[in-house]
């Protein structure tokens, strides 16, 4: 089709809103570890955003979005963006380049999310070993099997913004790799203070700033859709900020951690549904997704599971949450479907097989990746420089008093 | 009077507080400090460079009490303190001519 | 009308910023307040944005834009946003809920510049209940009175993007309040050195960048209009900043508070004028904005009143000055409006009517307010907590050393 | 031409996140100084902003795009903004007066780049007159020289977003300066270490953010050539962070602020090719640029010359670099301009002279008027100023503990 | 030689370095600790749940001065840092054997 | 034993380290302070107005050591830490009757 020029000014601002949150995940993350690692934490961030970057360019956008092979993965034909181009292709409003770049943040920020399970312990050069194979091989399969033309959308499983492709994908990896990588030293025993809660607020600001083009923009329009998108995504977080409050001020003192956290479950929750559902729906859904994943991060520190920055309570189960929330609530006042409270079962089935398909592969893959990594250059720091903290031990540098 | 001054691990701070607090020293004082113990640090080994980190945050916990309490109190903070690990620490003891409280005109001497 | 594409990523992108200027408040505010109150300060920003976001979609908006009900008020005709679609409505080129969506980010951030008063000595949960009651009670009937189509507007008073209803509102309520809750223990006695003027800076830097798409998107499509709102929000603010460190500068030394101080004292001023008056005339209303507000504040210090971070003397007094500005400086060059400066006297008059009211609104009914919660649930928090400051008594978070 | 509304919002919204990248430059050198200087430098981006804001609308844009007087300089005739209006002039599609907003950004974020120079030991005062001169006499004149008319443009040297204009001028006017300003006291002798890396790694995070405003822009319009522009932008400043990142880390360790300046660097250099250039050459033009500028950070250490803050060897030798690059790698794929890669040598040597010209001009007029200035008022604060810092010294303000 | 240090109430440091100053007592030096005192903090009731917040920001001021000036200096830190309710703090007096200036080779005892 | 208390500028910390390092003493405990010297601190003309800057940033540095090797240490200290200008700083030597290390049950007296 021929280009809109509104819709690319959407997709372009949108592109930078969603790439914003690549550090912003950093920024949040790095407010919650202790001072030691603050710098290393963020530096996670840039290193991730870095990496996939060129890796998405050189040949991950092809791996996803190429030719289909077989519903399984697309082909090289796209590799190095030959032939992706300044024109829109297909029945896009928008430059091919743009749709390209648009898809390039979200591989970004989900690898960033998964930092959240190496907090503290990580060797940089395992990461980026990690991260390459982890975005080649979980990230890059997932998004072309929903959103590349491969197998799971054929069963007819929605994702508006990548409930599966990167909150469950990045989730359920952190919980497998946090099987493998193993608890920080001290962990349940001494009290792990967070560093800077401010800059975790700074994160969370920019997150729900940058999440508005995440799903907004995965209209890839200025349309009605995207508005909806707009405002579901804003309604889903805001329930979520004070379903958390409530539920932690029960259990003692409403925490400002808790109510950015509440927020960022709201909006892992309504990602997957914001093209889907009303805001009236969203205000439940995003309740929900508070209570639930404050309950999950509750019960993994009672199992003594180190996954540090809760990537797999938030992301991983707000994300399951949110995908069956899509056939439970998506209605036909707001796009062409609807799900089981319209009495639509199969949207719902298809719902749970795609959120089981994701869960395990992402799960799967990501432990043996896991476990082949450490057994080889080997995850973590030694415990000497554990102790002392990444900043100085991997990155020669330090947060001053 | 003396002053005792331990210089602890950050992450002991809260057991070395309690146990104190169960022996009945609940007045105290903290500060952030920075030490090189004896062992001169840490030596990392980087990509065959050896990496000398001296410094590294300690906590410093200061304690006023009556001289026959001091005994005592370093046992305390040792049992509470100690990882057996490089790094657990000092003690030290010193005089103390006076202590004056400055809400009433109490003093000890 | 149909729908524009351009029009409508301009508004998201415009909603998208002014998001960002609730959590920039609490950033500027933050940074002022002494260290034990910095995270109370900032979460109290997003607590308000959780709160109206959900407000508003419930009922805030239709009170606000609902049908009108005697000039005074809108029915609840749009209440959980039944019937407020995805195409435009009326005259409008954008989706009626990325209109609705804007408009709640105003909302939002009004009930972030009221914290000002609340600063270091309120209870989370009298703020809830104050806040809740004030976005209803005196923000949005002035919303409609004067964009909803009540009878403010009616009476031929200009507002472009919010002088009266943002920040005369948010200013003379915070007045109001400062009398009721009083000051913080030893305001005027001990110095109140401020926790992390960085931190206020980026707030402000925050706040700038987001008062672009608070005043150019309130032309609410992507046109000349927008980009004339621009450029003399952008000129007000510079000469606001240089005026407010001059003035500074001559009673001692240019305070680096002083010079974004000045930025938002000339934001707000220009903020009712940027769709009607020159980027010559901007120049004025912000050097002046900057110079009285500086006195204002000077003032307010002096009569020892603790409205502790100066809502009234920039908010409110710099929007009493935006607004009688438009009545001086509006130029059919800009708009199809003029001012007294093009022999209009009926305008200036209409924002003296506008002014007067909104500030007696505002006044009085947030001192019914502040009196009727102070007095059944306490607006302040117990001498010890707030000894012992509000981030550990209300969140039992600090920030470190 | 008739106004586009997909174009005006894009640029709308890329003037607001060029904007960003004055607070951004802020925090990125404010991180690096010691904390004693930390609001100092924020506080001088503030002030950079405000002063050229307010220069550009009185002549600034006057000088620049005025109507051209030989080549060489535009005329008065847009003084004050008469006659830059709400209509696209020309081929233009978007408003005259956003066209003007987003090149007041460009101005502002330069002065702010040369501040490098300046850290830590400038008076105010002189920094507030060298700035007005410096905007007026080497900026106004090279733009116009490069963008508004004037000769340069003419020989055929291409420059997409400002690499001579804002780069090299900066980079090299810094360099001037520094030979003019001299070092620090103690520089090379104490270790100065920078005050707050997490705050470092913030403002290098808007300038990535708002570089998207200032590259993919500069094709005024939501187009094709946008989204190359917004991924070559990208794709450079990933691999420029990586190389400076590899290249450290042989070295030593791979710090944060290297992987950050590097994609500075890499920024940098796409800055005048983002609009020629396909995303396989940003790969190799963004990492010989992160190794490039760290070899003359090196350097310039080595030679113990305190341009404090990089602004020489990552602005200027990076924007040398970048220039160049446009004449090798300049695709006839991307846009109609060809390289010497494909056998244009024309190009080259274009490129070649538009490099000479503005290291030439740059550095000796602002050699020059460091000169005077520091003869008339004098650039440095006095020793005892020096050493209790900028912040306390020059705005009676400080970074608490 | 005696060194006076004193906790006091981090909001008193400008009245207690204004009421040394002008007593003559100008060198001083500053710290920033946290501080628990014999009433073991203080007791939030919040929501039901009693909390304890037990290490509180404090100001600890050294001085070293003649013995025969201990007296005045602790009357006027006193006078200055009183505020009558609980955490005012405490002032401790540790001997001193030397002072030697880095700045030239003077010697003090 | 006695406990060597040196509050030098913060940027000579370096070079202090190294020459204690080099003496054999190695460690030590290191506290960021504010101080004022004798001097009154820095007097700034701004403006037309003087404006006191009276508590700047200082570090302080702890060792404890035996009592015979306390002239050298201060000598080694002095050497590293002079500028020669106002705010080099301060030296005191206090008693300490006890060092304890909290690893092992070592006791100095
Ligand atoms: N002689 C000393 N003088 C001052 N501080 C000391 C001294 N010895 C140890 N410390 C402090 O105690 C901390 C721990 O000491 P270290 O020697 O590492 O422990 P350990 O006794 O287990 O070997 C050091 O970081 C330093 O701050
Ligand atoms: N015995 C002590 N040893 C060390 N520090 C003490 C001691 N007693 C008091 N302090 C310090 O003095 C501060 C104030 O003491 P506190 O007992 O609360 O005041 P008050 O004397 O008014 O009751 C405490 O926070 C602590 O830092
Ligand atoms: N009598 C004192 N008691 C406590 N601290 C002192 C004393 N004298 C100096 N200091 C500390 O030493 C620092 C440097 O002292 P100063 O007098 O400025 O140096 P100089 O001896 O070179 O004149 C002061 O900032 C203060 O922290």
């Amino acid at each position: 089709m021929v280009l809109d020029s509104g819709d690319t000014a959407w997709i372009l601002a949108a592109t930078a809103l969603v790439m914003l949150m690549t550090p912003g995940v950093g920024f949040f993350y790095g407010g919650m570890v202790r001072r030691k690692n603050v710098i290393s934490m963020i530096a996670l961030s840039f290193i991730a955003f870095a990496l996939v970057s060129i890796q998405w360019v050189l040949f991950g956008y092809s791996l996803s979005f190429g030719p289909d092979i077989s519903g399984l993965i697309g082909g090289l034909g796209l590799a190095g963006l030959i032939g992706v181009g300044q024109d829109p292709s297909g029945t896009s409003t928008i430059p091919a380049l743009a749709f390209m770049m648009y898809q390039l943040v979200f591989a970004t920020v989900t690898l960033a999310i998964l930092t959240s399970v190496f907090a503290e312990r990580v060797k940089i050069s395992a990461f980026l070993v990690f991260g390459l194979l982890w975005t080649t091989l979980v990230y890059d399969p997932l998004a072309h099997w929903v959103w590349g033309g491969g197998w799971l959308a054929g069963l007819g499983a929605l994702d508006f913004a990548g409930g599966t492709v990167v909150h469950i994908s990045a989730g359920f990896s952190a919980l497998a790799i946090a099987l493998v990588i193993g608890k920080r030293r001290g962990f349940g025993v001494h009290t792990m203070e967070p560093a800077n809660i401010p800059m975790a607020l700074l994160g969370a600001a920019l997150l729900w700033f940058g999440w508005f083009g995440f799903n907004a923009g995965s209209a890839l329009a200025a349309n009605g859709l995207a508005a909806n998108a707009f405002v579901v995504t804003n309604t889903a977080a805001a329930a979520g900020a004070l379903a958390w409050m409530a539920a932690s001020w029960y259990h003692g003192r409403p925490a400002s951690l808790g109510v950015v956290s509440g927020a960022v479950a709201g909006l892992v929750a309504i990602t997957p549904a914001a093209g889907y559902v009303t805001p009236l729906a969203a205000i439940i859904i995003g309740a929900v997704a508070g209570i639930f994943c404050y309950m999950m991060m509750l019960l993994r520190i009672q199992k003594g599971l180190d996954e540090s920055l809760d990537a797999w309570s938030i992301h991983g189960m707000g994300g399951v949450w949110g995908a069956l929330a899509v056939g439970i609530f998506a209605s036909a006042t707001v796009n062409s479907y609807t799900g089981l409270l319209s009495g639509n079962v199969a949207q719902f089935t298809a719902q749970i097989v795609a959120v089981v398909v994701s869960v395990g592969y992402a799960f799967v893959v990501s432990y043996v990746l896991a476990r082949v990594v450490d057994a080889t250059i080997g995850l973590r720091v030694t415990e000497n420089e554990e102790y002392v903290g990444l900043d100085i031990s991997q990155h020669g540098e330090r947060t001053q008093g | 009077m003396k002053m005792i001054q331990a210089i602890i691990r950050p992450e002991k701070l809260d057991d070395v507080k309690h146990a104190l607090e169960e022996k009945g020293y609940i007045a105290l004082t903290v500060i952030d400090v920075k030490g090189r113990g004896e062992q001169k640090g840490i030596t990392l080994q980087y990509r065959g460079k050896k990496v000398e980190v001296d410094l590294l945050p300690k906590v410093k916990i200061e304690v006023v009490m009556k001289d026959d309490e001091v005994e005592s109190a370093i046992a305390t903070i040792r049992a509470s303190a100690r990882t057996g690990k490089i790094g657990d620490g000092k003690i030290f003891v010193l005089p103390v001519e006076m202590m004056a409280r400055v809400r009433t005109d109490e003093v000890w001497t």
